[in-house]
């Protein structure tokens, strides 16, 4: 897999690109910060060890650099805050501006699997009722309601079109899980009692995978989902095939 | 609060008492005011308002803040903005 | 050498006060916090829904105002027992501390009461998170009722052999109780109309 | 020598002073703050070792999945072990435990209730604690806590097992171990309080004559602080505790939410509870308790930096209002360990900020103990190596903190190995070497005997390697995006590339395991063997070399008078290079 390695995965979101350089400037920062003092103090254990002639001073001159390196920390944090981290929350965190050209889709979290909901032609997502779950109705999906009709299922598999804003309705049936997509940089608690909007945006095609970071019992080490991020086209052959699944069901 | 003189004493059992009525009389207040129809909001600032009078008498005579060291009351001050931080901001999860 | 921890009766001459007023001044400190978690949760849990019950339509008002009354008269009675031994009364500070006690026991026989009242109406914590709210605060107040009773029955039978020897000890140690003990009424003021009226 | 003075009365004191109790009733009903404090100290020693053990055990699985554990493999019992392959619910136990035990029965006991308990009364000239049978009643509380907390081991469904953080709904769905481990961590609490309760009093009402709050050495500032988070921070995770207790058996749902889907069937609770009240109220306390983890921490290496620079500490006041400040902010940062859970803006804005804000006095303090090196003249005995390793270490915790305090940086590197290796960074490397620094330093005050320095060396650099061996490569790994608490990562494609570094980990892990062997032998073996010392071997200024050793009941032969500041060394025109603080003149 090209994706990955030992660094961050590779990026396939518009927004992506803005968290990975945040990653990256604050770990210059921290290599720089952490180098430079780490040579000084170094060179203080070498020049102010122990041996003959070396006597301790008593008094020791006020410094004047630590100051600067307290604001100077201070004023990078402050970029770090207004530069970064503030506009790509916000980004990340509101919807893109046309929801009219967006896809959405639901995801029901369960011990341990990824449910998908897509809404269908409608756009309009089928009731759900806890009561209604069954074994082959995971999601409590109210087949008596119009807006369910067309509504598709998927266990465990994302699909979504490239270059295409995609925004992911999170539940969960039981607790909390995380609903994490590495390579789209998403990543977002879901919590039971709760619905809670993410979105991204796919750059291009890709296979990957939905994986819970939180801690969601003994089996949360194999809730794996796949992300498949397609063409237009494929991705509307794919929801086709799935219709026709339905029909036939 | 020991070395007290007597007369002081005597003085603070006339004050306890007075609270006590105080008292008394604001649990009635506090009661009779919840069988009065109001918006909800302002029922729950004046019940509130009221236990908070209460309480400071309380604290303020029967536990004496009203004349404690200022090592207790610095450790209350600290107390308290931690508290209200506490109460406040699990509500506000959402905002 | 001496072994000896100052400030036992005598105040310290900086802070002003002497070693038990002190830490029971931070043990209450932490009680409020204790407190303070439960009352956010109150408002969390009230505030995220849409049918909380109003209190005094599920909940018996006239006997939660009786216990209103018999604490705060509880509270005065503790602090005239403290303001007996500052008189040298000791036969008076008897009477006042058993009444405290007494008056202790009733407000845990009314308390008992009304839960077996409501036990008998199948509202348990588990029935809804209006009465799981209710039956843990009151109940962890209930618990530190009976502390309260404790204490105040140690002070008032064998803890009182401390009159004879040491008697401005036992006086902080009354003392003590009675922060204690205020500040368990001083819970209930704020539950009363939190659980009951609103 | 400060002490001949009054070292041959030490001699005589012991015998004559008539406190001669058999072994098991002075640890055992002993309210003497030393014999406390060296009751906290081996307790809280078996359960760090057994909290690493716990891991080693994690790391084969983690190393190796699906492989049956060589050797002790067979020992386990079918709930945990099947053939020696490890079931995912004893991994999730194991995980749970680790953290549990490493935290609030290893490390802030044995910071706290060892160290605070033994040095913080002789340090402020105190015949003890305020209040002694508190102080006893703290430990007790404290060993049945942790009892409770190893048996749950036993019960069915085994131990705890939703990790230490305990989130609900899982924890409350989770097996009986839950139930014990809230009722541990209530015991866990209330000892806590009263030894804070403690140790607040103390420092108000006991210091000696001439000890004003200046005067204190750090050490006993950083403990006074972190008393002040015990107290006020606890409270609420005991609130959380009751509720959760309520939910798992009383039924109630303060943490269940409406319509939960359990195992395929719709649960039985009355539902209308937030699962994120219970986030709020765990980091209320688990904030300002990374805090109660570094503070004593600081504390210790600002003792052993000034003794062995033979110099007095650069900046003592600006130590002493950054970790005030740095207590004060711990309260009200703890959202930002929840940024994820769908918080709103207004509030994560708030949250950066102020964790931002937090970084700087963290910054100060680094910045004047690496400051306190120039113009010293640096014996590196083996405390002081411990402390010196405990500054870039502390460092790269601290700065790995900084993307982690970014909600924008955190999206990616939230729940990954990134924050494992963040925590440990400022936990293992930082504050267990600042143990191992009190260990070394005051070993000789409590039993009057050095510990072996070849032994403490070959302790100290492989530490050092293994510890960075271990943690180092957690932070690639979490920025390559693997999940944190994961019983297999190789079912994942990008977990994959980065599988070699797990078992570098894994091996890194086993081999700082016998690294500890010589501390153990070290730590025996001087008991009985060490070189015997005086009462101040390391000519140190503060007041605990001021009295014999060990100390008597009541610590000194008389009450100490305090003439100076803490850190008196190297004082121009001086005899001596180290000036006592109960010592008028110097000669």
């Amino acid at each position: 897999m090209p994706y990955y390695g030992w660094w961050l995965p590779a990026n396939f979101s518009t927004h992506g690109a803005a968290i990975d350089r945040l990653i990256v400037v604050i770990h210059i920062f921290m290599a720089v910060l952490f180098i430079g003092w780490f040579t000084f103090f170094v060179y203080l254990l070498f020049r102010f060890r122990q041996r003959p002639g070396q006597t301790a001073q008593h008094h020791v001159h006020h410094f004047k650099l630590p100051t600067y390196l307290e604001v100077g920390v201070l004023v990078f944090e402050v970029i770090l805050l207004v530069a970064f981290s503030f506009p790509i929350w916000n980004l990340y965190r509101q919807q893109p501006l046309d929801e009219s050209k967006a896809m959405h889709v639901r995801v029901i979290a369960e011990q341990f699997a990824w449910n998908v909901q897509y809404p269908g032609r409608d756009r309009q997502f089928g009731r759900r009722d806890p009561k209604l779950v069954t074994p082959e109705n995971p999601i409590g999906l109210d087949k008596d309601d119009p807006l369910a009709k067309d509504d598709i299922t998927t266990i465990n598999q994302l699909h979504v079109p490239v270059h295409t804003p995609v925004i992911v309705d999170l539940s969960s049936k039981d607790v909390i899980h995380s609903f994490s997509l590495p390579i789209m940089r998403v990543k977002q608690d879901v919590i039971p009692g709760q619905s809670i909007k993410v979105w991204f945006e796919a750059t291009g095609v890709c296979d990957s995978e939905i994986t819970c970071a939180q801690l969601c019992g003994l089996g949360h080490y194999r809730m794996k989902g796949y992300l498949t991020v397609e063409t237009k086209e494929k991705f509307d052959s794919w929801y086709a095939e799935q219709e026709k699944e339905k029909a036939a069901s | 609060m020991s070395g007290h003189s007597e007369v002081e004493v005597k003085k603070q059992v006339t004050l306890y008492l007075r609270v006590f009525f105080a008292l008394m009389a604001l649990t009635v207040v506090t009661v009779a005011i919840s069988y009065v129809h109001m918006p909800i909001l302002l029922g729950v600032a004046v019940a509130l308002f009221i236990a908070c009078i209460k309480a400071s008498l309380v604290a303020a005579f029967f536990m004496h803040l009203s004349t404690e060291k200022k090592i207790i009351i610095f450790i209350l001050i600290l107390t308290v903005f931690f508290f209200a931080f506490l109460l406040a901001t699990p509500s506000l999860h959402h905002t | 050498m001496s072994a000896e921890i100052h400030y036992i009766s005598e105040p310290h001459p900086v802070s002003g006060v002497t070693n038990s007023k002190l830490g029971v001044w931070l043990f209450l400190a932490s009680e409020v916090m204790l407190f303070g978690g439960l009352f956010s949760a109150y408002i969390l849990l009230r505030t995220g829904v849409t049918d909380w019950p109003r209190g005094h339509e599920v909940l018996n008002v006239p006997l939660a105002t009786l216990n209103t009354v018999i604490l705060i008269t509880s509270s005065v009675t503790m602090v005239m027992s403290w303001a007996s031994l500052e008189l040298k009364k000791f036969s008076k500070f008897r009477l006042y501390m058993t009444i405290t006690i007494l008056l202790a026991i009733a407000f845990l026989v009314v308390k008992g009461f009304e839960y077996a009242h409501k036990f008998d109406h199948h509202h348990f914590p588990s029935t809804s998170n209006f009465y799981a709210i209710y039956f843990v605060i009151t109940g962890l107040h209930g618990l530190h009722v009976i502390g309260g009773i404790i204490v105040n029955a140690y002070l008032l039978l064998p803890g009182s052999k401390m009159w004879k020897t040491n008697p401005e000890q036992f006086t902080g140690r009354v003392e003590a109780a009675g922060l204690y003990w205020h500040f368990v009424d001083l819970v209930w003021i704020f539950l009363f109309p939190a659980l009951y009226l609103l | 020598m400060t002490n001949h003075d009054h070292s041959h009365v030490a001699q005589t004191h012991d015998s004559g002073h008539g406190h001669k109790m058999p072994f098991w009733k002075k640890y055992i009903f002993s309210v003497d703050h030393k014999t406390i404090g060296v009751q906290y100290a081996v307790t809280s020693l078996i359960f760090l070792f057994f909290g690493f053990g716990l891991v080693s055990l994690m790391r084969w699985q983690l190393a190796y999945p699906g492989q049956p554990l060589p050797l002790i493999g067979g020992w386990f019992s079918d709930t945990a072990m099947i053939g020696g392959i490890m079931l995912p619910e004893f991994y999730n136990q194991l995980g749970a435990m680790h953290g549990t035990i490493m935290i609030f029965l290893g490390v802030v006991p044995l910071s706290v209730g060892a160290f605070g308990n033994y040095v913080l009364p002789l340090q402020i000239g105190a015949p003890d604690m305020a209040f002694p049978k508190l102080n006893m009643m703290s430990y007790w509380l404290y060993f049945i806590g942790g009892i409770l907390m190893l048996a749950s081991f036993f019960v069915p469904g085994g131990a705890a097992q939703s990790g230490w953080t305990s989130y609900p709904p899982l924890s409350v769905i989770a097996s009986g171990g839950q139930t014990w481990w809230l009722i541990g961590m209530v015991f866990l609490i209330n000892s806590s309080l009263l030894g804070s309760v403690n140790f607040i009093t103390t420092v108000v009402q006991l210091r000696t004559k001439g000890m004003s709050f200046f005067r204190l050495p750090f050490f006993v500032w950083a403990q006074f602080v972190t008393s002040f988070l015990l107290l006020l921070a606890f409270p609420p995770l005991m609130a959380a505790g009751v509720l959760q207790l309520s939910d798992r058996l009383l039924g109630s749902s303060f943490f269940m939410p409406s319509g939960l889907v359990v195992n395929g069937a719709v649960s039985a609770v009355a539902g209308g509870g937030n699962a994120v009240l219970w986030q709020h109220l765990f980091w209320f306390l688990a904030h300002p308790e990374v805090y109660v983890l570094i503070l004593p921490a600081m504390g210790i290496v600002s003792e052993v930096m000034a003794c062995n620079t033979r110099k007095p500490l650069y900046g003592y006041k600006a130590l002493v209002y950054s970790s005030i400040f740095l207590g004060f902010m711990s309260f009200i940062v703890w959202a930002h360990h929840m940024y994820l859970t769908g918080m709103g803006t207004t509030m994560s804005t708030f949250f950066q900020i102020t964790t931002m804000i937090i970084s700087i006095p963290s910054v100060v303090i680094l910045t004047t103990l690496i400051l306190s090196l120039w113009g010293a003249s640096i014996r590196f005995t083996v405390p002081m190596m411990f402390a010196l390793a405990f500054l870039p270490m502390f460092g790269i915790g601290g700065l790995t903190g900084l993307p982690l305090g970014l909600n924008a940086a955190d999206i990616h590197l939230h729940d990954t190995y990134y924050v494992i290796g963040h925590f440990h960074y400022v936990v293992a490397p930082g504050t267990i070497f600042a143990l191992f620094a009190g260990i070394y330093h005051w070993f000789p005050k409590v039993t009057g005997r050095k510990m072996n320095e070849a032994l403490g060396k070959i302790h100290f650099y492989f530490s050092l390697i293994f510890m960075n061996g271990v943690f180092l490569p957690m932070l690639i790994m979490g920025l390559a995006g693997v999940s944190r608490r994961l019983y297999d990562p190789t079912q994942y494609a990008h977990a994959l590339p980065t599988q070699p570094l797990n078992v570098f980990i894994s091996i890194s892990a086993w081999c700082l395991g016998l690294a500890q062997i010589p501390f153990i032998i070290n730590f025996f073996g001087s008991i009985f063997k060490g070189k015997k010392v005086d009462d101040n071997p390391w000519q140190a200024t503060t007041l605990e070399w001021s009295t014999p050793t060990p100390p008597p009941h009541g610590n000194f032969l008389k009450e100490p008078v305090v003439y100076r500041g803490p850190y008196e060394y190297s004082t121009p025109g001086q005899k001596h290079d180290f000036w006592p603080q109960s010592m008028k003149e110097n000669n």
